[in-house]
């Protein structure tokens, strides 16, 4: 069984810190994983993209064609990518900036990932661990325990708080949307 | 239409420059510095490296040429001697111009041509992320430098008096109109001229050092700097730790394209075509 | 201040990138985040025409003018 | 092989691992994407190591820092992508004629010049055999996971140190960048070879002079033998010589010692090859796609197989002679205009059908275009 | 052709003499031996001319200021041996990458690293295809007398200005420095070609937008046309893209453009090819010996031709398969370890035997060494 | 034996400097100053670049390295920062050092690597025939300045300062036993150390500016040289033409590789092995 | 007809100077040339070779295997070269230094060149000059006259009166010789 | 003067090359050019031990000494 995640968005949206945290965590629940990324040379602002392909067999090719988990946090990285997502993926949008939900067969789950981050946390730069608190919230892709195990080992000291907070978050707010 | 618009290549904006990121506050300044001095935007060159900072020649709506990493004034030494006419100025980053691109720098300076030059100083190598440079301070941390930077930095405007250069300054992003009369008055300086420009990069560099916000690293700016004229009256422990900003060295020498045809007259009259 | 004789700022939202600099650094608190953090015109009438704002956005966004001059796609506040 | 615990490792990571498990104590370079990864870590890591880390001025002064620190016997390595590779060439020669032992690793990104900083590429796969002037041997590597990327740094260390030659190491975009969840050896059960020691005294010593293998024994500075090390053509005493024999026995001699030993150095890998009517064959990341396709290929029945190889220079002509012996048709995937194709035509091309599937928009080639590419012909 | 009178020049004379005829206005550069004449001659006769000579810190900036130059619409050629083209490839293929024209004369001298200075070589042939990183398409010609040298060197320019490339012309250090008495022709009436300028205006420039024959239009910088210029793929605009469609546009255009125009950039010379059994094919100086071995062979009933190539990349396929359709046997003699030998196995290996014959001792192949390898086969 | 024979290899000489050469005379001060520090020839390594001057690393019986031209003090970066123990000398020609190596040479400086560097400089490109370098005086000729050169030369012992080097200072052939003194005097900097060797090449720069023989040279550095103590206590007009020779800069900072050990000393018992 | 010739001495001798001198003269008298040569990469002091071919047909291979004529400035070149002459060959002497005279087919004419210029000129720069004076005195390979114009042609001004005197030297000396 | 307290010149004919640096330099022309222009000594006794030649001579051909010491292949003149 082969699940394929794309985590989608812009540079400084922190999504491969997230690809890795979740690439680490099924490392974790003992699977295979391949994770890569691609982003433009900007620092900040252009598209970024993370991905995960997590396996009980050999992983070959790296590279996600169709997801079957597809985050999008921004409309553009939304538009770009949705077409690919398989036909009974799952997409996870972040409303604070996705505002044109795209018409696709696939689930949606629409939650305002940074708007939370910045109300409930007061960090916007924590929306990545709110977003893949709703991705495992509502796929269950790894366990939350695994998850958050990663998450600790992969966060600046003295930021744990914040983060357990808002993985929470989202993955509570994508529990509630099930 | 803002005066900085009236330069800018409107249709690339916005830029891919960070937020908060000072690169485009010191590009302001030096769009000002041109409208100013009235060069039309055909006679004006600008020439990059390879660098955030060195993205701003594609931004401006002149003859803009983006190098390769630390070249940049090797490329426009091509340009400028054998079009002296044209306005040239080369913007470059801290890594740029004095890593990579050290040799050119003295060099250029050494041949005192007539190229006005910007260094972007962030302290950083911004656009591979944040590896110190020869200008990083000293106990910065970097990707690099992990347990802080032991490298002493480059005093640039020194090291640019020190190889050649007629006009030399130093401004930052915070003291933005200075730094655009710098600018101002290096191109008017017949010769080669340095202006460093000191910015923020609130990414690469100060939030590896806790620096805060763009704009708190521009209140840092302010703290830390102290004018020539004020610095030239305080005894030499007041300055340390100071950033010396203003024109520090100014002064005349024979310009090389000038020589330059200086010496095709001496030997044109006297032999013809050879 | 700046009682009748009138500044205009125009602010081009659409290049902000909510850096906060310009917050930071009017004296006058003419300008405050919007609820992502890019730059609005609150106190108009405040503004004292220094140019802080717009020497330091980082991003070309803010322009400010003594006189008229309003340009397509620029948000206008003026202090009259 | 013992095995310690899983983790979760970029390939710039597991080279940087490999390299400090292969006995490198010494890094200089320059930062450029998408290698920087590698000098980040050895900058954290050397220096608890007893190792020293420099971050040079330019890419010509790392080459230059790890040739003088090998000569004064620290086992070292420097990073870089296309454009800081194009200016170590001057110095990599340098490496080649002194025979000092380093290896250079090029994490390929698409050219030519600044081209496509951060999107994977094979460009520089002629460039690792041609880049440097004069004729000269070369070995260069290409790994396809990160585990066998840290396998294979280990093994161009080794290589450096046995055959006493730079080594490259071509990564690419997609390798370097790539995290897999992976199983390290235990670093005791690697192995390690260090550079041959002069079995004489400091009077008897001739710096130049080959054993049988064709590789002298190499004194470090400092070490109490003398001697003297140049660019320039030089005989077993290591002092210039422009006569003509000395001239060309040491040519020659360089290229022997790698041509005598090709079987050792020459790594390949075959996958479903044996009644393969299709080869397909590739390196580096291309070779996770070619994967994929034979398996695909192969469910619907189609006869695909796949020799990839590991080691790019010297190019393993005959093992692809006799992997191909049975087969109609072979197709080389690669990122780049067709490199590796050429010689693969050159050893096979009138024989049978080559073609090349070249991809340079700066994306991976996918498994569906080299079964379309494939679906061509069977 | 008229011609003026007889003079007795240097190669490395023809080629400063050929790039001043060809309208060469710039020269920047860095000495060294056996290259060292042409900057000399350059220094001398530039000012004159209206021209600039400027010795630069390095090579990497002669090769960055004669690009700088050529933007700015002046005729600019750089010339430098082994060590200093090394140093010189990140910017050429910065000049591949913004189509700048522009020539970089090598004069060949003994490799790898210091190698040989004053010793020739043809060791270079190779990097002068594959030295800078990344995919990309080259020109490079060797002459073989010095009068060719003054002709090749004017095609190279015309070529770089017509192509947009930089262009390489490969010598030799017997090439280079070699004296003969030779006929220049009449300067008026030497075929100068000037890169094609915009026929739109400033508005609707679009610097790199290709007509039919894949070369865009050049405005020079100042002329008041204002755009970019990156070494970055970049789109039609000039403006950086990352886009897969643009970025292999953009390579596959950069290649097309030269292998479209192969018939017209490759040069050849047969001499004795009719009925020849035997078939040399090679460039440069060693063509001279060549001819000699090929007239004494034939003195001694053997049927021995030569084919010449001027130019060595695009290497020409085609010409040296319609050469040795009869022969049996083609020998392929190179002042290295056999680097275009390489490409003459990929064109006509598998059909007829095709051996080298290399020297890399820093002397020029003689007759009776081809003679002897000849007498081997006929 | 002299004590120049001791540290020569023998058998190497004749050397190939042309009769006259001042190279010799330098290197013979060098090895003076060797002699007199003490050092065995097996803790001593020499590095040099490319050149006629270059070619000094072969006659020496150290361990030795004739490395790319104007790298030498990259290679021999890396040997003092992985071999601390080591005495690193480098040598190098004008150009080496300053044309082509011109960013090693800041960048060594910079970091106050414990390195001493001696610059041949006689002024001009002598292995390939007599092109100008950047120190040759401005006005001579050279075959690639067949008019005179135009480029201001460096002040190298002044850029040598502004980049951070913590000795630096110029002697001459002709004063061949206060350059010795020198030498002797930089080596035992804890830094970087840069000695200028102002030196005669009659062949490819005396004769092409009329300057006579090897002996005619010498006696015109004689005339032209005036001591830093002496040049203190003149009037600026009339050091004008003047060569100042003697230890213009001596100066305290911390060293990059003690700078290193302590970064080492201090990660070290924090966490362990990484 | 083809003649070879090589000079061949050390480096500051002069002899690549005098190669090119002698290729002029034949360029002069109408004559096919190519001039070539081989040094060391000292500036003075090392081997030092040219070698001139003049032909009345077009010139091939442009290096001498077997030279009719050769001069030998050192005993070093000499005894490296003369196995190389032509069995009729002339092989042209200095002896200042050359003081063992090899055994050869060829047909020897020793001068002391270099003692002469020095002695008889005050200049030891222009053995070469003499040394010219004296191939073409003895091998007449082209004519005194075209021998001095290239002469003119080619040396710096203001030592025109010397360099002639050192050739006449040199011929005269050789004619004597015959 | 050196009236009785004696150096000694050696001088390494084989590696001089007639340069004349240290017949320029000597102040007692002590040292003459032979026919070839290399240096040998003609005045042994009017040395007074200055070491000019031996630290300007560019090819290690001279060295003087205040003792004996004689080696192969040295020409020696003592002052004595
Ligand atoms: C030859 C070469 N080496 C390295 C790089 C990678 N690189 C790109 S920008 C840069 C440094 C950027 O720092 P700086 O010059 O200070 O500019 P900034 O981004 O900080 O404005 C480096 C190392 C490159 N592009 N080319
Ligand atoms: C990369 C490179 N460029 C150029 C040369 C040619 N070259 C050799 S030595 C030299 C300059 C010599 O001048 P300098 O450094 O002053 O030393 P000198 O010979 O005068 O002692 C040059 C340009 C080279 N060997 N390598
Ligand atoms: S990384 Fe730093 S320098 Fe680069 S754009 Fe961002 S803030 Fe600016
Ligand atoms: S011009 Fe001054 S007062 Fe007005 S908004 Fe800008 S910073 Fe504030
Ligand atoms: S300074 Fe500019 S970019 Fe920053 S918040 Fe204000 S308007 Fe926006
Ligand atoms: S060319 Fe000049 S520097 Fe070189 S050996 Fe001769 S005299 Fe000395
Ligand atoms: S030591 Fe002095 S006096 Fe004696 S020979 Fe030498 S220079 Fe003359
Ligand atoms: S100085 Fe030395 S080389 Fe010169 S003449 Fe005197 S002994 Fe001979
Ligand atoms: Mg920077
Ligand atoms: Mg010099």
């Amino acid at each position: 069984m082969q699940k394929e995640i794309r985590l989608s968005g812009s540079g400084g949206q922190g999504l491969i810190l997230a690809g890795i945290i979740l690439a680490a965590a099924a490392m974790k629940a003992g699977k295979n994983v391949v994770q890569t990324q691609s982003y433009g040379p900007e620092a900040r602002g252009g598209a970024s993209k993370a991905e995960v392909i997590i396996s009980s067999e050999e992983i070959d090719y790296p590279k996600v064609v169709n997801p079957d988990i597809m985050l999008a946090m921004t409309q553009e990285a939304c538009d770009k990518y949705v077409g690919d997502l398989k036909e009974n993926g799952i997409l996870i949008l972040d409303s604070t900036y996705v505002k044109n939900v795209p018409n696709t067969k696939a689930k949606i789950c629409s939650l305002p990932i940074t708007q939370l981050a910045k109300n409930e946390v007061g960090k916007i730069i924590v929306a990545n661990m709110v977003a893949l608190g709703a991705l495992i919230g509502h796929t269950e892709v790894v366990s939350f325990e695994k998850l958050e195990e990663a998450v600790m080992e992969r966060i600046p000291m003295g930021t744990e708080k914040i983060n357990k907070k808002a993985l929470y978050l989202g993955y509570e707010a994508a529990r509630k949307e099930l | 239409m803002s005066v900085v618009e009236k330069y800018l290549r409107v249709n690339k904006m916005p830029h891919i420059w960070c937020p908060g990121c000072g690169n485009g506050i010191v590009l302001g300044a030096f769009i000002r510095a041109i409208d100013k001095l009235g060069y039309s935007k055909e006679e004006t060159v600008v020439v990059s490296g390879i660098g955030c900072s060195s993205r701003a020649s594609g931004y401006l709506d002149f003859n803009t040429l983006h190098t390769t990493h630390g070249r940049a004034l090797a490329f426009a030494t091509g340009i400028k001697v054998t079009r002296p006419e044209l306005k040239v100025f080369v913007i470059m980053g801290d890594g740029d111009a004095t890593a990579i691109g050290g040799n050119h720098f003295i060099h250029a300076a050494r041949r005192n041509i007539d190229i006005t030059a910007i260094v972007f100083n962030n302290s950083i190598y911004g656009m591979t992320g944040g590896q110190y440079s020869p200008l990083t301070p000293p106990g910065s941390k970097a990707t690099t430098a992990p347990y802080g930077t032991l490298e002493k930095p480059f005093n640039i405007p020194e090291l640019a008096k020190a190889a050649g250069a007629t006009y030399v300054a130093r401004g930052t992003s915070y003291h933005a109109k200075m730094l655009s009369d710098l600018i101002y008055k290096g191109a008017q300086n017949k010769g080669f001229s340095m202006i460093e420009a000191i910015t923020q990069c609130p990414i690469s560099f100060g939030r590896r050092n806790k620096m805060g916000s763009g704009a708190d690293m521009l209140k840092w700016q302010k703290d830390i700097s102290i004018t020539v004229k004020a610095a030239g009256k305080l005894p030499p422990e007041k300055l340390e730790g100071k950033l010396i900003i203003g024109e520090i060295y100014n002064s005349e020498a024979p310009e090389f394209t000038e020589q330059y045809a200086e010496l095709v007259e001496r030997i044109s009259p006297k032999r013809g075509e050879g | 201040m700046s009682e009748d004789k009138k500044t205009q700022i125009f602010i081009k939202k659409e290049w902000c990138k909510s850096c906060g600099i310009c917050f930071a650094f009017c004296p006058k608190e003419v300008l405050q985040p919007d609820e992502l953090g890019k730059a609005v015109v609150v106190h108009p009438d405040k503004c004292i025409g220094c140019k802080i704002c717009e020497l330091h956005c980082p991003d070309f966004v803010i322009t400010v003018e003594k006189e008229e001059n309003n340009e397509n796609g620029q948000e206008k506040a003026s202090s009259r | 092989m013992k095995t310690v615990k899983r983790k979760l490792l970029q390939g710039n990571e597991a080279c940087a691992e490999g390299a400090l498990a292969a006995g490198v104590r010494f890094f200089a370079g320059y930062p450029i994407t998408p290698s920087t990864e590698i000098a980040e870590i050895m900058a954290a890591k050397l220096p608890r190591l007893g190792g020293r880390f420099l971050q040079m001025e330019d890419e010509i002064a790392g080459m230059a820092a790890i040739i003088g620190a090998s000569l004064a016997g620290t086992k070292s390595l420097t990073a870089t992508s296309g454009p800081g590779f194009s200016l170590k060439q001057e110095n990599f020669g340098y490496a080649i004629m002194t025979e000092t032992p380093c290896v250079v690793v090029d994490v390929q990104r698409g050219g030519p010049s600044t081209g496509l900083p951060t999107s994977p590429s094979q460009g520089d796969v002629m460039q690792a055999r041609w880049g440097t002037h004069g004729s000269h041997p070369v070995i260069a590597l290409s790994p396809a996971s990160v585990r066998e990327t840290f396998d294979l740094t280990v093994k161009a260390v080794n290589f450096s140190e046995k055959f006493r030659l730079p080594v490259v190491l071509l990564l690419d975009e997609v390798i370097g960048h790539m995290r897999e969840a992976i199983e390290l050896p235990d670093y005791d059960e690697i192995e390690i070879i260090d550079r041959k020691k002069p079995q004489v005294p400091p009077e008897e010593y001739l710096p130049y002079k080959a054993d049988e293998d064709g590789v002298p024994p190499m004194a470090n500075f400092g070490d109490g033998y003398r001697f003297h090390v140049t660019g320039l053509t030089h005989d077993e005493t290591g002092f210039p010589s422009n006569k003509p024999d000395v001239s060309a026995q040491l040519i020659k001699r360089l290229n022997d010692k790698i041509e005598k030993h090709k079987d050792e150095i020459i790594i390949t890998e075959g996958y479903q090859l044996e009644d393969a009517e299709v080869v397909i064959f590739c390196y580096g990341c291309v070779a996770r796609s070619a994967k994929r396709a034979v398996k695909e290929a192969r469910e619907s029945g189609k006869k695909v197989g796949l020799l990839r190889t590991a080691t790019i220079w010297p190019f393993p002509a005959q093992v692809l002679q006799k992997s191909v012996k049975d087969a109609k048709y072979v197709l080389v995937p690669e990122m780049n205009e067709g490199q590796l194709l050429e010689e693969v035509e050159r050893a096979i091309g009138c024989k049978l059908k080559v073609e090349g599937l070249n991809k340079i928009n700066g994306e991976l080639i996918t498994p569906s275009e080299i079964l379309e590419k494939i679906g061509e012909v069977i």
